[in-house]
């Protein structure tokens, strides 16, 4: 069993037009940056992979990362808690100008609708926006007094994951709170694609520590010294 | 003598009660400021949503390890203690009623204890983050704000007008003016400014103030 | 000529059909006999829903950590690569569907694929485990068994006598004399042993049976 | 902050009559099983805690742990998913007497109770038992055209969890498979109450290998060299 690929072209020939995208990370800890801009090259050159669903945390900043991926055209429709960010031009122009979908999902709902479908669990409550706008339409249930709503778990077809250490055999650890939400899209994705800063040798993570167990894991491509999402807007990247 | 409360004191009046030993999730922006008003002698941890549990201050301007930071996308640092998890295990910690405060700003606040807090209604980009989840779990569930809108208008009402961030969630107000608890359905005044009556707080309030025992003397150092 | 599998043999035939990179979760017992079989050559990954994944064989006795053990409480080894994780996440691999195969025992496997192999009625005390979790989930579910039952009744039946583990679950059994398929709520037969008519295979089994384009011989080596 | 106790006896008087209580391991793995004993101690010596609700995956195994609790009759039901084990007479006599009841969980949704209990999930839903007994009275949807059975949550008074390493602010981590069901009561109880193989400074755990946050954590007392339960029971401990 080798998870590894040669390149990030390779591993991202998994990703095809009109697929749903979840994308590790909150701001800039732990956004893959170097397989964002991969994909992002391929549809420029080819027109592929296009129309979109980016599934993240936050629905881009600046110019680089999902902010890319949307000035580049490729992405129809954003599932995130908080699409405004220092820079969130990219999303707030095409979101206005009707050309941009989004579906607001609160942060814990989010985080728990992808455990969910990576976990097997079709639907849960949560007492989480009960009595506004975001629970419209959703079933509403009581229990033991006190409402709460029903909400579905949230698959994809693709998770596009940084992690920091990985193994062959798919085991991830992942740097500080770059962790966020990427051990549960790994989850819940058909096919995980990881950049890892670096590849070791099965064993060369203690197995108490890793946290992403291999069997959610399905492509790894080692990306050494990856770029900072956050360090980049910084220092003004466009 | 003071009229009214800046936002430090605000912040500085809320971290009066933040108990020891407390776990606190202080929402982005200004209720991060009551973190740097934590009377001494007093442990208190803080959670961020996005993973982390026994953060610390700001590092130095140019020391930031931008893999290492808050909900709101500062830089922070971490105390000895602290730990790492992901978003799932993050919101179990807020929904599960592990935290015993969350400190969030307010449009509106409702005598229901309803809060409005997420969206000014059509028109803009809407983006709720975590605080529809904070505003349930949390054991205690403050908000600080002003006591008044930018254009005078009462930001505690019987009703909000706005988007709901949740219902009945609010269990405490601090505003520049008064402290408010939320108890029953009614605002109940805790503490005022002396520089302001009751009938004028009033006056500037949207739904009818209670009283409870006593009204206590809202002070507040010059900060 | 064999007329009669053994246990070792059917394991044995069950393994060979495990895919080269599969995550398979063998159940307590006689289905933990499978890993002995694995070809050479294929690398399977071992769950155990305790929480490893990973595993490898039995250490040498006086060599056991007892807080290395498999779902069957047996002391086990890792190989490299191997992980922990709590219930839940091992719960989460089983269902969730990130289990490629998942090999049990069977009291009665119906020909709609439902299970019986938790429970043998009232009279005793009833002990579920994991199986209920791994029946569903896993792409493939297995089973491995005697054709019949001590007494010389069938196991493959028409509809399930004692209380299920699961619906419409089994994907393959593996018997002491044929491999059967269940496709569209049907039992198909693979394979039968050389030593066997159809007629007779029909005869020790409780439901119709059906046949695919072609019956291969079921070949096992002694063991 | 300081969550270290002196001694068992002390961390348990959270323990009384009829509570519900969450004990840690599976087998011998995670067994607790200096503080199951003082907690049997107490129970000898002044008749409390009784009446207890225990859930485990298991029922105890031959004399020590559970089955201890059980012969000194302080347990009234047991929530477990494998009420057997190599020597189950404890549990099996009582059982069959009618003199302990028990609630029969698969173990997956026994796992995901307790983590539903201490996230805030009141329900959820679940493939799994879709059609058994175990399903009987409980609600059932469908969901893209598959049936599935709704749980509730599992919460309890107390969990009583074994640790390897602690610190005084709560964070534990666990050897081993050991850490099974540990991470997910610990969550799940009012108050959690650890043995800790060895109690290190604040700092003394990488904040990326925590495996239990300390907010999830009440109470810690140090048990150096702990027993291990299935050790002891090949030593044919009574």
């Amino acid at each position: 069993m080798n998870k590894i690929y040669p390149t990030l072209e390779n591993a991202l020939d998994a990703v095809d037009d009109g697929m749903s995208v979840m994308i590790g990370g909150f701001g800039g800890a732990g956004a893959p940056i170097e397989t964002i801009h991969a994909l992002v090259e391929r549809y420029k050159r080819t027109g592929s992979p296009g129309r979109l669903t980016v599934i993240n945390n936050n629905a881009g900043n600046g110019a680089v990362g999902i902010a890319a991926m949307i000035y580049a055209g490729m992405v129809a429709r954003m599932v995130c808690s908080f699409p405004r960010s220092s820079d969130p031009k990219a999303f707030t122009d095409k979101y206005l100008a009707g050309e941009i979908e989004l579906e607001l999902v609160p942060q814990g709902t989010l985080a728990e609708r992808i455990r969910a479908g990576g976990a097997g669990i079709p639907a849960f409550y949560t007492p989480s926006s009960f009595g506004t706008q975001i629970a419209e339409g959703k079933p509403v249930a009581e229990f033991e007094g006190r409402p709460y709503v029903q909400e579905r778990w949230l698959k994809a077809d693709v998770a596009l994951i940084k992690a920091d250490l990985a193994d062959r055999k798919g085991n991830l650890t992942y740097r500080k709170a770059a962790r966020n939400f990427s051990p549960l899209m790994a989850m819940a994705a058909k096919t995980t694609i990881v950049q890892a800063s670096r590849v070791v040798e099965p064993g060369g993570i203690d197995p108490e520590h890793v946290v992403t167990p291999g069997i959610f894991v399905d492509r790894i491509v080692e990306v050494a010294n990856p770029q900072q999402e956050e360090a980049l807007l910084r220092e003004g990247a466009k | 003598m003071t009229t009214k409360l800046t936002n430090a004191q605000i912040a500085w009046r809320a971290a009066q009660d933040l108990p020891d030993a407390a776990y606190v999730n202080l929402g982005i922006g200004f209720p991060e400021m009551v973190a740097k008003f934590k009377p001494k002698g007093r442990e208190v941890t803080y959670h961020t949503e996005n993973g982390i549990l026994d953060f610390g201050e700001a590092p130095p301007a140019g020391e930031e390890d931008w893999d290492l930071i808050n909900a709101g996308k500062k830089a922070v640092t971490l105390n000895p203690g602290a730990s790492f998890f992901h978003h799932a295990d993050s919101f179990a910690m807020v929904r599960g009623g592990h935290l015993d405060v969350a400190v969030l700003g307010a449009y509106q606040v409702a005598e229901s204890g309803d809060l409005a807090n997420w969206s000014t209604g059509p028109g803009s980009v809407p983006a709720v983050g975590g605080a529809m989840d904070l505003v349930h779990g949390a054991k205690q569930v403050w908000v600080i704000t002003d006591h008044v809108t930018k254009k005078g208008e009462p930001k505690l009402v019987e009703s909000c007008t706005l988007p709901l961030t949740g219902v009945g969630c609010v269990t405490r107000v601090y505003t520049s003016l008064a402290v408010v608890d939320v108890v029953d359905k009614r605002f109940v005044v805790r503490e005022k400014l002396a520089s302001i009556s009751l009938d004028d707080l009033q006056a500037v309030t949207g739904a009818k103030l209670a009283v409870g025992d006593t009204i206590g003397e809202l002070n507040v150092p010059e900060i």
